[in-house]
């Protein structure tokens, strides 16, 4: 059982780490690109005497708790 | 004062660094006593006057600055102390634990320009509802920051929210009090350095008030707050 | 594996190897060896030079050969420090060869059952280019993530920009922590029948022979040993160092190690050895990270964050009781044994069983009897032909002396001053660090002196950090003599008679003899110091084989010097007063970093630049007089040693404001440039306010003290005969931060 | 143009906070999680002037200069 957790800061929320990535960039003749996005991928692998439902509840737990914060960041879960 | 001395609990979660200095600033003032309160507790073991998230790095800030607090125990007793009104103050790391956790809104994202910054800062009281700001008098302190996520953000809603309510307790500010974009050392949404819950007893902040609190160092703003909450 | 032990065992050592076991080694034994025989392990080229250093004191706890060196400062406390190099993986992985360098050196002083209370750094590139710029802002990222993490202050430091650090830079961290004197524990007390215990992080392939790579020169092949590279974790670095405390404070452990270079092959035999024991290890039980990993991995790897113990039998439980309030992983790994050998047990197998004798001491060690001290004296002289900087005939600098220079005007060396990165403000490096944390700091970054305060003792501790490259460059035996003076002059304005002395030695390749002659002449000039004002060399650190295909560093000793400082709270702090400026010696122009790096400019030599000579007894008598008027006006006067920057440095980071002059007077002991750029024996500048009276004493007079002008109403200038400078302009330029020297642009051109 | 850059540790190289988000959450009670990874993804999206080639240079260099360090990460590129 895998699950794939994915994390995303929201559309609308300045993403520190790329303006300054962004800003280095333009500052050392970078120029061209136009959007710098960041997504986080958590890949949860699991025993395979868990089942399931209780893999899934799980890695929604650890994804919604820790590993997004949702006033900034939109998550998706996938089985994979 | 009445008899009992006054217990002040300092949460010391895995990581966290600042639990001894904030003992020795609060230790410092009449009638109190500090305790030392392991996260992996999920009580305070008796009535408690008022709660420190001291600062750190609690899990080493993997993952995102108090992200890893949540799974701790004591946080079950942070919201009881919250919703019985007891004071709380989350200090830097302690105030991204409270923001993670929810009890504070918004969140601290990484400096604007990408870096730790440990310097001291001037800081505006905006509002005097958290009992730690209620017997400041003077209206701008100097104290430091050191941190490397300390750039407070919310949505525009909660920001309005946040000024309707009288939740923006301190704003950065220069050494002539003026709060500007110049004297914001981390870009903060709204020059924010400290904000409470709506009802006003949990406060946040990144700037540390027990580095200016002990006799030998050469300034002691901090102890406005300390003896406020233990006034 | 056996491409690096034919790399690292020359025929010597593998005939002694033979000869040692009177059989054929197994690969253990052999990847055992690789490890305790190189360079860094086995100090097989310095060891000759080492063991004539002073190390007895009446003030020493523990000395050389241990973790770290402890001194006792007075009744209630001792302080334990020590400097490590990490230079190599910064090299190659400049974020987290510095973080691991951090992470090694704090694990070095609270293994002692020292409380670390302060890091600093002696940080060292060649900034000239993109690769440089990226290296330094890595490394100090690197430095920042992992102090701040574990929340031990950094305090203080030093750089440099010099050409012969490119591809080469240099990463030394110091560590300081207190203790109380009785509490001292030592990696040789270990007891028969004490289990061994492991904690911390698991083990795993990464930094596999990290030990070995140091004692190689860094050419392409050797960046590509990825294997080396190891990843630093600060949490558990905070982790282990609040257990491994709580361990000591409960008295549980017989003996404590890190495991650092060499990880448990070294700390297990060094345990063991330095107990006059044996030693069983079972490989089994380690705890390890990676499937499938070997005998000799899990022996060599470098892993952070590992920790290792002896706990007699009666304690287990109470180490396992404490151990498992933390988020950490340990297991019991093996057993002190009676026979003094080592034995290593691996799925069922012996791997290793060998003497620790052998593995140890049995070392072969390089032989420089014909290094004799008047041939060290004598040394290398270098200055004006850069060009095969320490033999290596590389065109690093490519400079030949212009035949006929004009001496430098004040204004262009004043411009040399404002534009290099050396006097820009080191805010940028300073301000990544949490220099505040735990409320020790009484002087921090940016403040005249290093100074961490002791609130139950109300005794104040002083550090100083010093090293100079282009005088060890001119010449290692005058040039470190000199260098430790200075650093004498920065202990005694920090209130100190130094106690102790730690030392880093950053070499080129130690295969080289004029490499040797170099670091021959550097010991034997610590050792002169040392005798000449009674402090004992606690610790240190040899980094050989800086050098690659482009260049090769200047010979950089970097020393740390440790003292009971007579400043407290109440020191003085310049708050605007007029007063007396007094000056003590005679600067030379020439001797000081100004002058080498209008010089570096002008032609990419040292022509003309000069050592200063010093002699250790009339330092001793000046910097005793000095320790007295402080000790007789405490709070009411301000001393700075003239070091890097000389005496200009001093009065623009004091009395550069706006509403003050700074008048010289017209009788100067020297030229204008040598009174204000120039270094020198003895040299001090002291500032009285108008407030205090104090009546020099007569030690001061013989040695020249000196009016040098006054600090007084004004509009920011300095005044002198003929000149008028404005020191705001000059203090703008050195108040802007060192980040547009740093930072550009990436090479993203085709 | 866009083009995205996979950033992931080394097989062999210890990913810390993987190493302490698993190891938290078997204190904590969550059992049966086998592996935790963690990879990250940055997309680099050019403005329509810039040519594939030039486009496909710049992102070369900047994922292996800026976003991972060969020494410690696995990077791959791609078009999207
Ligand atoms: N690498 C470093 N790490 C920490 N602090 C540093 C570092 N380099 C310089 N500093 C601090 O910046 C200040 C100015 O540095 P510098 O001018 O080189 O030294 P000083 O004033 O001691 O001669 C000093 O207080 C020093 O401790
Ligand atoms: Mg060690």
């Amino acid at each position: 059982m895998k699950y794939s957790v994915q994390v995303k800061i929201k559309d609308g929320v300045l993403d520190p780490e790329m303006e300054t990535l962004q800003r280095l960039l333009r500052r050392s003749g970078v120029k061209g690109i136009r959007q710098l996005t960041h997504t986080q991928q958590f890949v949860l692998e699991f025993d395979d005497q868990v089942d399931a439902t209780e893999a899934e509840r799980v890695a929604r737990t650890v994804a919604g708790d820790v590993l997004a914060n949702p006033e900034i960041h939109d998550w998706t879960l996938d089985v994979l | 004062m009445s008899d009992p001395a006054l217990r002040i609990a300092i949460i010391d979660f895995h990581g966290t660094l600042c639990e001894r200095d904030c003992a020795a600033a609060f230790g410092q003032a009449a009638h109190v006593e500090t305790m030392l309160v392991s996260s992996e507790k999920d009580s305070f073991s008796g009535p408690v006057h008022a709660i420190v998230v001291p600062g750190g790095f609690s899990y080493g800030d993997y993952i995102r600055p108090g992200a890893m607090a949540r799974t701790a125990p004591i946080t079950r007793a942070l919201y009881a102390a919250a919703d019985a009104g007891t004071p709380i103050i989350g200090i830097c790391n302690g105030f991204q634990i409270l923001c993670e956790i929810r009890l504070l809104p918004g969140v601290l994202l990484k400096n604007r320009d990408g870096r730790f910054i440990c310097r001291e800062t001037g800081l505006r009281v905006q509002s005097r509802r958290s009992p730690f700001l209620a017997g400041v008098k003077p209206d701008v302190l100097r104290v430091p920051i050191a941190h490397k996520y300390g750039q407070y953000y919310c949505s525009a809603e909660t920001l309005a929210e946040l000024q309707a309510n009288d939740q923006i307790a301190l704003c950065y500010c220069d050494d002539e009090g003026q709060i500007s974009d110049a004297a914001n050392p981390n870009g903060s949404v709204g020059h924010i350095a400290g904000v409470t819950n709506k009802a006003g007893n949990v406060l946040g902040m990144m700037p540390h008030p027990e580095r200016r609190a002990m006799p030998w160092h050469a300034g002691k703003d901090g102890n406005w707050m300390i003896e406020s909450v233990c006034a | 594996m056996n491409i690096l032990i034919d790399q690292i065992l020359n025929q010597r050592q593998k005939d002694t190897l033979l000869a040692g076991l009177g059989r054929d080694p197994t690969p253990a034994e052999v990847a055992m060896v690789s490890a305790m025989w190189s360079e860094h392990c086995g100090y097989t080229h310095s060891r000759h030079f080492l063991k004539t250093l002073p190390r007895e004191g009446e003030h020493v706890l523990a000395g050389p050969g241990e973790n770290a060196g402890i001194i006792r400062l007075h009744d209630q406390l001792a302080v334990a420090f020590k400097i490590e190099s990490h230079n190599h993986p910064s090299a190659v992985v400049p974020y987290q060869g510095a973080a691991t360098g951090v992470g090694g050196i704090l694990r070095d002083i609270f293994t002692m059952g020292s409380e670390p209370i302060a890091l600093m750094n002696s940080l060292h590139f060649d900034i000239r280019d993109h690769r440089g710029k990226w290296i330094a802002e890595h490394v100090v990222d690197g430095i920042a993530d992992y102090g701040n993490c574990t929340g031990i202050p950094t305090v203080g430091g030093e750089y440099s920009s010099y050409p012969w650090y490119v591809d080469n830079p240099l990463v030394n961290v110091v560590c300081a922590g207190l203790l109380k004197p009785e509490q001292v524990l030592k990696a040789s007390t270990a007891q028969v029948g004490d289990r061994v215990l492991y904690f911390g992080n698991k083990t795993g392939r990464d930094g596999i022979a990290g030990a070995i790579f140091a004692s190689l020169n860094l050419t392409e092949a050797t960046r590509e040993q990825k294997s080396a590279v190891q990843v630093g974790d600060p949490f558990m670095g905070k982790l282990i160092m609040q257990a491994t405390l709580e361990l000591i404070r409960a008295g549980v452990p017989s003996a404590m190690q890190d495991m650092g270079a060499a990880g448990i092959t070294c700390s297990t035999s060094e345990i063991a050895h330095n107990s006059g024991l044996g030693i069983t290890v079972e490989l089994d039980a380690v705890p390890v990270r990676a499937p499938g990993i070997t005998a000799e991995e899990i022996l060599l790897s470098e892993s952070q964050e590992r920790m290792l113990a002896t706990v007699p039998p009666d304690r287990l439980a109470q180490a396992e009781e404490i151990l498992n309030r933390y988020p950490l992983d340990y297991a019991w790994i093996g057993v002190i044994e009676e026979t003094p050998d080592m034995v290593v047990r691996f799925q069922n197998e012996t791997v290793a069983s060998a003497p620790l004798d052998l593995l140890i001491d049995g070392c072969p060690v390089e032989d420089y009897a014909d290094l004799t001290d008047d041939v060290l004296r004598a040394g290398k002289e270098r200055a004006s032909d850069l060009s095969g900087i320490a033999g290596t005939g590389r065109p690093l600098l490519g400079g030949k002396p212009s035949t006929n220079p004009e001496p430098p005007t004040l204004s262009a060396l004043l411009e040399v001053y404002a534009e290099t990165s050396h006097y820009a403000s080191a805010r940028h490096i300073y301000e990544q660090f949490d220099y505040e944390i735990n409320q020790r700091t009484l002087g921090g970054p940016g403040d005249d002196h290093t100074l961490m305060y002791d609130a139950a003792s109300e005794r104040t501790v002083a550090f100083t950090l010093h090293s100079r490259s282009p005088w060890t460059l001119q010449h290692a035996y005058r040039g470190t003599r000199a260098v430790l003076a200075a650093a004498w002059r920065r202990s005694i304005a920090a209130g100190a008679y130094p106690l102790g002395l730690s030392n880093c030695l950053n070499y080129p390749s130690a295969d080289r003899r004029e490499t040797m002659i170099d670091f021959g002449g550097t010991t034997l000039a610590m050792k002169e110091f040392c005798e000449a004002l009674g402090i004992p060399v606690t610790g240190g650190n040899v980094s050989f084989y800086n050098e690659s295909e482009v260049g090769a560093i200047a010979p950089t000793p970097v020393f740390v010097l440790v003292g009971d400082s007579v400043l407290g709270p109440d020191r003085y702090r310049y708050a605007g007063a007029e007063g007396q400026l007094y000056l003590l010696g005679t600067p030379d122009l020439t001797a000081g970093d100004v002058y080498a790096l209008w010089r570096l400019r002008q032609d990419g030599t040292l022509s003309g630049a000069t050592v200063p000579t010093v002699d250790f007894a009339q330092e001793h008598q000046v910097g005793q007089a000095l320790l007295d008027l402080y000790r007789a006006y405490p709070g009411a006067f301000a001393m700075r040693d003239v070091g890097k920057g000389g005496v200009f440095k001093r009065i623009l980071e004091q009395f550069a404001r706006a509403d003050r002059d700074v008048v010289l007077n017209d009788d100067l002991p020297a030229a204008l440039p040598d009174v204000l750029l120039g270094e020198g024996p003895c040299t001090y500048l002291l500032f009285v306010p108008d407030a205090t009276t104090l009546e020099w004493p007569a030690a001061l007079q013989a040695a020249g003290i000196r009016p040098l002008g006054r600090v007084t109403a004004g509009d920011g200038k300095l005044l002198a005969p003929a000149v008028e400078l404005d020191l705001l302009k000059y203090r703008a330029r050195a108040d802007k931060s060192l980040e547009p020297h740093w930072i550009d642009q990436l090479e993203l051109a085709p």
